[in-house]
């Protein structure tokens, strides 16, 4: 290596269609990252240019199309906040340069379980989405005891979209909780773009269950179930705790819910909680004249600052067995946590010591965090519908 | 006489170097691009056998080439069963199903209804897949699906495909050629009246819908196979938008015209990808241009460059 | 060789048909007249098939063709041609009588016959679009021809034609009938050619039949005078 | 009222009219005559803008109305009936009627043109309500005469009016033209196979012939066989 | 009980709200034979403007629709003016111009994301507070944006029928040499159809996007639901569009409430299979 010959940096990343919102938010941060990294002389004295391709709504064939030009082109890494479909880790899986997703996927770690010498060199900088229905089954229940509230019954409503990514930890959660002993009253698989939540309201509203989770990544969705949840029992009341898996950390979702999300429990498995979130904060509002938007404009640095480390560490940019495997021993602190990778599928292990996963209750317009203790800073409360 | 034996050679020149293109410093990258038009272009190609020559206003053909693609795919996966086996059963499941479920009831309807009761038909699909989330992957699709053989790279897909794409063109031409085609093209000027000279609208239509769907099918089988992926998101309106776009981009109801339209697809939206968030936008101005300039679509850009050329070739040689 | 029997229909309130029952013998020229409106249109779409009768029966050849359709009627042997002139626009002369010979005869040559008979050799090659009106009738009749059928019904062949060319035509209809042994019903609105065509005639008027018998004695039925030539020009008038 | 000088129309490449010249006087009934498919409907559609004509001039009450759009034609006073008829077809007949009065200056007299044309026709008045696709070969043509005569014109431009029309019915159709030509000095231009008829009321006649004006003839010179052999 | 009937409820709202989408594709349909694959994208437009005029400049919300309406009627004469009139005179229109604005579709589609952004809209609603019957709830606003749906239906089918210049959108859609001989200025009245279909179109992207929210991308969704109404209810017919919608918005609530959402799609499949098999002119379309 050495030398002033370019480091391609490729990034496959949603830039039209329905997550584009997130993909400027990818493709900001990393612009950033190159720029920053290359004011500072660029990596090894060499310097960075990002080369991105648009996957569009994640189709499976624009991924591989993308992957092909990306290659093509000889990056030496790939890195992306999300491009999943169940196909990014095996595309770039084929190659030897680190490839650094924050899909949190279980379909995209579990390959790498699977064939750790082929899929050595993907790394999942998240936790998978099951740990959402790990951590929901862990404190869920607890929540009621610190709001002074006690659970009517041992009924569960469960209402997810047929996507893995909220599939998955819906099941787990389900799994978990049963056997703890409670019972799923409702249990919908919708698709995407529902606009008309009353019949399964309806559902629920037989059921009376105790807790009502809803697992949609989609911000349109969650904000119409929660704004029609509101209609049908603001007045009338409803004994229950309502969670959410991660959507409402989309900004749109309190924009669309405004005061029908008051109460609202949620989680999310990545927060900006690092030491350098304010500093990066200002950086981005310098750069770009206006605050980052979502998770992806910090944790996508993430993923660029593990690679970086790892050449930086390895002294060069090509000697990619070198690179992975310090990727595979690195502990960093990253804007989301601390990022140390399990050996089994190369994902960023979660837990309050690495990359924690925050519950939130949205009062007054704010997201306050409740939980775990560690970063708590607000009580919860009972929610208005419980009357 | 002449012009058929420059556009002979033409055609000709361009096969030899599809054949050879491998061998010219093809990157993977080009070759997978050339997958995709093969198999684009068959799906188009057979849309427009309904929509231009049948007059059957399908909206469901991505559907059936999902169905297939889902046949070939579960078959391949679950079973082991080979490809060159699941192709022509993803054929036949595909024309089977698409037939008794839709092509029986919808083609004794009107044109719009046709179009109605396969846009629903399609966008029963993704529900399906849902439902049947074990066998089909629910949402996010079947993956690592088996190649033709194992251990292919993309110059074997490259050839498999290419070939199919030969012989599923040549099909379509015996089609178009034949009383069937003569049948459609009369049925569009006058039902009743070719009606009423013994032609039966329903046989016709019937007879090229279960073709049609068969040979879709088989090509979603061609597109599991040669790309390992199948997942609801082909259903979705991009590749929808797309293809229809292919057709028509070409010129609706001429032979040469969805392939055109896949190459100028296919290509166009690869090469937009390097404009990013503007992909899309390019390529929407692209199709509203070259509409705008020609209304036939690329086919007739094409005659006009034969006249062009034509007129140069007489004025060569002044005799006949 | 072709009958109806008490044959009716209606379109909602309307009644078209009420009733009308005629015979065709193998062989003949059959005509029919009758006022504007009168259903003589409905009585060929309803004997092709192409609206069910609402009641009473066809026969054609012994066998009861009632609710076939139009496709299974011309495989029997009974083409038509329509009032409004109707080809195949976009195909060539050729090809259009090779539909009715693949299609209604199953048999190819047929084409190449028809397009003899009827002289349509010189203009083989064009499209069917832009023919002159007589050409464009001879095209209708040509595709009905080529299905090898055995009767033949013709709806007004000749309103709009010149004198010159109603002339060949009668010429044309009357070697088919000769030298094929086709047997034909033709309406037709100019009655004296009419009658100098046919041996027997049906009137039509409010889809009854005012007249069934010797085409001679016709212009002697009051009620046709009255009816159908109108109270005004009489005879003279119908056609000069 | 109507000057049209060395008119040439085209379909695409084919040429139909050749140099065509014809003049109809005010108050005129003159008579075109040909054999088919030699440009007789062609001249009457290039008069009134529906073929525009490719070389040539159209003078309407002294205007130049060549090239203008059809509408504005028939603004000025110029109605045609097309030998094609082009009805609504999915429109009753009286939406029919009434469209044939879209015009502002036919509208004042809706009512009573519409009576007038319910007197000819009266299959029309008890058929008012029914869609015009499922009429009759006959009925058609009264609605398309009809709705001509609803324009409210001076100069009425009709094409083979008598087709598919029982005898009785031509009568009533011919006698109809004379009685708006005497009554309200209506000028007119037929188009007619019907040679004797169409010459009886007419004041001249043209004969077009291959797209080009073969004769032109007072009524009083000119015989029926005359104008049938110059048709070959 | 209690359930199916707030059900059927809503589904009577999404109903009428369909219906909306339904009527600027007749429209455009109904006089020029063109399938707009852009409609959805410029019902979306509609609303984006609207919401643009109300969170940026504060403009109240009728001047706000208003505008947003005029410039819908503009927008919809200019693409007739300077595309379709000279596509519609080729001789390929049918493809030409049903591709065109296919195009155009993803074209606009992405102009909005580029200028509007990716994120997710909305426009408040009309009024607020609910009506109460029994146990049976409805948000006022729904019940006024019924209200406006059945005002614009009606006013839009009297205008067809009793206007001239609806008498002669329909003309022109029957009979262009027709229209022409009794004297219509086709380019005119194909351009106020343009505008007017734009214009409806339009505002029924406000009204949804007043319910549901807005983003540059659902215009595909509404769309084919659009498509679906408009053809079931029997092309051209106006009540048949609204009964269409009505009977969809029922089945959509009743399909959910008892199998899951995930079910509508199958069921509406089945019922047009068993609709179109004994009616093949649709719900109400077509007359004998
Ligand atoms: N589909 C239909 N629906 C309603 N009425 C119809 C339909 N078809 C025909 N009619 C009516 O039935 C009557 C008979 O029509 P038909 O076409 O048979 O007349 P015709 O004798 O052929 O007249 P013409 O000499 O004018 O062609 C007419 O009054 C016509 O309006
Ligand atoms: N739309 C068209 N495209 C091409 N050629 C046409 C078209 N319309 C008519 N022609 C041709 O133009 C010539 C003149 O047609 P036109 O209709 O003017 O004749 P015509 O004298 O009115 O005959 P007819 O008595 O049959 O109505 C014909 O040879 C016809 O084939
Ligand atoms: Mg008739
Ligand atoms: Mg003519």
């Amino acid at each position: 290596g050495g030398g002033t010959t370019e480091i391609k940096v490729g990034a496959p990343l949603p830039l039209t269609g329905p997550y584009a919102s997130d993909g400027e938010q990818m493709l900001k941060a990393l612009q950033m990252a190159v720029d920053e990294q290359n004011a500072k002389g660029g990596l090894l004295g060499r310097p960075l240019r990002l080369i991105t391709g648009d996957v569009g709504a994640l189709e499976a064939e624009k991924i591989k199309a993308v992957g092909e030009r990306l290659i093509g082109e000889g990056v030496d890494v790939v890195i992306t906040g999300y491009a999943d479909s169940g196909v990014d880790a095996r595309v770039f899986g084929e190659y030897d340069m680190p490839f650094l997703h924050a899909d949190a996927m279980t379909l995209n770690t579990e390959v790498v379980a699977q064939d750790p010498e082929k899929y050595g060199n993907v790394f999942q900088y998240c936790p998978s989405e099951v740990s959402y229905g790990i951590d929901a089954a862990a404190n869920l229940f607890k929540m009621g005891e610190k709001m002074g509230w006690k659970e009517p019954n041992k009924k569960i409503a469960i209402v997810k979209v047929d996507y893995s990514y909220n599939i998955l930890a819906a099941d787990k959660f389900a799994e978990l909780a049963k056997d703890q002993g409670y019972e799923i009253v409702v249990d919908e698989v919708t698709q995407f773009g529902v606009v008309e939540w009353g019949p399964i309201l309806s559902k629920i509203d037989n059921a009376q269950p105790a807790y009502v989770t809803f697992w949609n990544l989609d911000p349109t969705d969650a904000a119409r179930f929660i704004v029609q949840f509101k209609e049908r029992f603001g007045e009338k009341g409803l004994n229950a705790l309502v969670f959410m898996q991660f959507t409402p950390s989309i900004p749109e979702f309190l924009e669309l819910a405004g005061s029908a999300a008051e109460g609202l429990l949620w989680t999310a498995s990545i927060n900006p909680v690092g030491a350098g979130v304010e500093d990066y904060k200002q950086r981005w509002i310098a750069k770009y004249k206006e605050e980052p938007k979502s998770i992806y404009a910090y944790v996508t640095r993430d993923g660029f600052d593990i690679w970086v480390t790892a050449v930086e560490k390895a002294g060069c940019v090509d000697c990619y067995d070198k690179v992975v495997e310090n990727i595979r021993n690195i502990t960093y602190e990253g804007l989301a946590g601390v990022h140390v990778f399990t050996a089994t599928d190369q994902q960023s292990k979660y837990g309050d010591d690495f990359i924690p996963t925050l519950w939130y209750q949205i009062w007054g317009g704010e997201h306050l965090v409740v939980g775990p203790s560690k970063y708590q800073k607000a009580q919860p409360q009972m929610p208005p519908w419980i009357k | 006489m002449k012009h058929v034996n420059w556009k002979f050679a033409l055609a000709v020149l361009v096969l030899v170097f599809i054949l050879l293109y491998p061998w010219l410093g093809a990157s993977s990258y080009t070759k997978h691009l050339f997958i995709l038009f093969f198999i684009w272009s068959i799906v188009a190609a057979n849309w427009n056998l309904m929509m231009g020559y049948a007059g059957i206003n399908s909206l469901g053909n991505i559907g059936f080439m999902a169905i297939g693609g889902y046949t070939a795919g579960i078959l391949a996966k679950s079973l082991g069963v080979p490809p060159f086996l699941t192709i022509p059963i993803a054929g036949i499941v595909t024309s089977a199903v698409v037939t008794l479920a839709l092509g029986l009831p919808a083609l004794r309807l009107s044109g719009i209804y046709i179009a109605l009761l396969t846009l629903i038909f399609a966008d029963t699909l993704p529900s399906l897949l849902t439902q049947t989330r074990e066998i089909t992957g629910g949402a996010m699709g079947l993956h690592e699906i088996p190649p033709f053989y194992p251990g292919m790279d993309k110059t074997g897909a490259y050839y498999i495909c290419f070939v199919f794409f030969l012989v599923v063109l040549f099909i379509i031409y015996r089609i178009v050629h034949s009383p069937t085609g003569m049948a459609f093209v009369a049925l569009r000027d006058s039902e009743n009246f070719a009606y009423c000279l013994g032609v039966n609208k329903f046989r016709e239509r019937l007879k090229v819908f279960a073709l049609s769907s068969l040979l879709t099918g088989a090509a979603g089988g061609m597109y599991v196979h040669a790309l390992g992926d199948i997942s609801p998101t082909t259903l979705g309106i991009e590749p929808f938008l797309l293809t229809i776009a292919m057709i028509e981009l070409g010129g609706v109801g001429t032979f040469l015209g969805p392939i055109l339209g896949a190459a100028v697809i296919v290509f166009g939206n690869e090469f937009l990808r390097l404009a990013g968030t503007l992909r899309l936008t390019l390529l929407g101005a692209l199709i509203c241009t070259i509409i705008l300039f020609y209304p036939g679509g690329v086919i007739q850009l094409f005659h006009t460059i034969e006249h062009r050329v034509e007129r140069l070739l007489n004025r060569k040689t002044p005799t006949t | 060789m072709f009958a109806t029997k008490g044959l009716s229909k209606s379109f909602g309130r309307l009644t078209a048909l009420l009733n009308v029952s005629f015979e065709v013998e193998e062989g003949e020229i059959f005509g029919i007249a009758g006022p504007n409106g009168a259903g003589k249109s409905t009585l060929f779409n309803v004997i092709t098939g192409i609206y069910p009768p609402s009641s009473g029966r066809i026969f054609f050849r012994g066998k009861d063709i009632t609710n076939y359709k139009p496709d299974q009627i011309c495989h029997l042997g009974i083409a038509r041609t329509f009032q409004i002139p109707t080809t195949f626009h976009t195909l060539s002369v050729y090809d259009n009588l090779r539909v009715g010979a693949i299609f209604g005869a199953r048999r190819p040559q047929s084409a190449d016959e028809v397009l003899e008979l009827l002289g349509l050799e010189a203009v083989r090659h064009r499209p069917a679009r832009n023919l002159d009106l007589y050409t464009t009738k001879l095209v209708m009749l040509g595709a009905a021809l080529a299905t090898d059928c055995k009767l033949l019904m013709l709806d007004e062949p000749m309103a709009g034609l010149s004198m010159a060319e109603i002339n060949q035509f009668l010429e044309i209809v009357r070697r088919i009938n000769q030298e094929k042994g086709v047997t034909i019903i033709i309406i037709e609105h100019l009655l004296d050619i009419l009658i100098s065509l046919t041996k027997r005639m049906l009137i039509l008027s409010d889809g009854q039949v005012l007249y069934l018998g010797d085409s001679k004695e016709v212009t002697a039925d009051r009620r046709v005078v009255e009816v159908y030539l109108g109270g005004k020009g009489g005879i003279a008038h119908a056609h000069r | 009222m109507l000057t049209v000088r060395e008119l040439d129309c085209f379909y695409s490449d084919l040429q139909v009219l050749r140099g065509v010249s014809l003049d109809v006087g005010e108050g005129e009934v003159v008579a075109l005559f040909g054999p088919n498919g030699h440009g007789k409907s062609t001249l009457l559609k290039a008069i009134c803008g529906l073929q525009p004509p490719k070389r040539g001039s159209i003078r309407f009450k002294g205007e130049e109305i060549a090239g203008l759009p059809a509408h504005q034609i028939v603004e000025r006073g110029l109605a045609y009936i097309p030998e094609e008829r082009h009805l609504f077809s999915d429109m009753t007949v009286l939406e029919n009627l009434y469209l044939g009065a879209y015009p502002r200056h036919a509208r004042p007299v809706l009512k009573k043109n519409l009576e007038f044309v319910f007197h000819i026709f009266p299959r029309l008045a008890e058929r008012r309500h029914q869609l015009c696709s499922t009429l009759s070969g006959g009925e058609a043509r009264m609605v398309a005469i009809g709705r001509g005569l609803m324009s409210e014109t001076s100069l009425l431009m009709v094409d083979e009016p008598s087709i598919g029309l029982s005898p009785g019915m031509k009568m009533a159709v011919f006698d109809a033209i004379r009685q708006i030509h005497c009554e309200r000095g209506m000028t007119i231009l037929i188009v007619e196979q019907e040679i004797q008829h169409a010459l009886e009321m007419s004041d001249r006649i043209y004969l077009i012939k291959k797209g080009q004006i073969a004769f032109e003839r007072r009524r009083e010179e000119v015989q029926v066989d005359e104008i049938e052999r110059a048709y070959f | 009980m209690e359930n199916l009937v707030n059900a059927l409820v809503s589904g009577l709202i999404s109903g009428s709200l369909y219906a909306t989408m339904a009527l600027g594709l007749t429209i455009i349909y109904g006089v020029s034979r063109v399938f707009n694959f852009g409609h959805g994208v410029i019902a979306v437009i509609g609303a984006y403007i609207t919401w643009y005029l109300l969170s940026v400049f504060g403009v109240p919300f009728l001047p706000a629709t208003l505008l947003s309406l005029a410039f819908m009627a503009s927008f919809g004469w200019l693409v007739y003016r300077f595309t379709m009139s000279p596509l519609l005179k080729k001789p390929n229109w049918e493809f030409s111009t049903v591709l065109f604005m296919l195009g155009a579709g993803i074209l606009l589609e992405n102009v909005v994301l580029q200028v509007f952004g990716p994120r997710v809209k909305s426009i408040p609603v009309l009024v607020d507070g609910a009506l109460k019957v029994g146990f049976i709830q409805i948000n006022w606003h729904e019940v006024a944006l019924m209200g406006i749906v059945l005002v614009v239906i009606a006013a839009l089918s009297l205008f067809f029928k009793y206007t001239r210049t609806g008498q002669a959108m329909r003309a022109v859609a029957q009979s262009i040499p027709g229209a022409q001989v009794v004297g219509i200025n086709i380019e005119q009245i194909f351009g106020l159809t343009f505008a007017l279909a734009f214009t409806v179109t339009g505002f029924s992207g406000i009204l949804l996007g007043t319910k549901y929210y807005l983003n540059p991308h659902v215009g595909w969704e509404w769309m084919v639901k659009g498509f679906v109404i408009v053809t079931f209810g029997g092309l051209g017919s106006t009540s048949g569009a609204v009964v269409a919608a009505l009977v969809l918005g029922l089945v959509e609530a009743v399909a959910t409430l008892y199998f899951g959402a995930i079910w509508v799609w199958p069921i509406w499949f089945v019922l047009f299979l068993i609709v179109l098999l004994l009616r093949p002119q649709g719900i109400l379309g077509g007359r004998t």
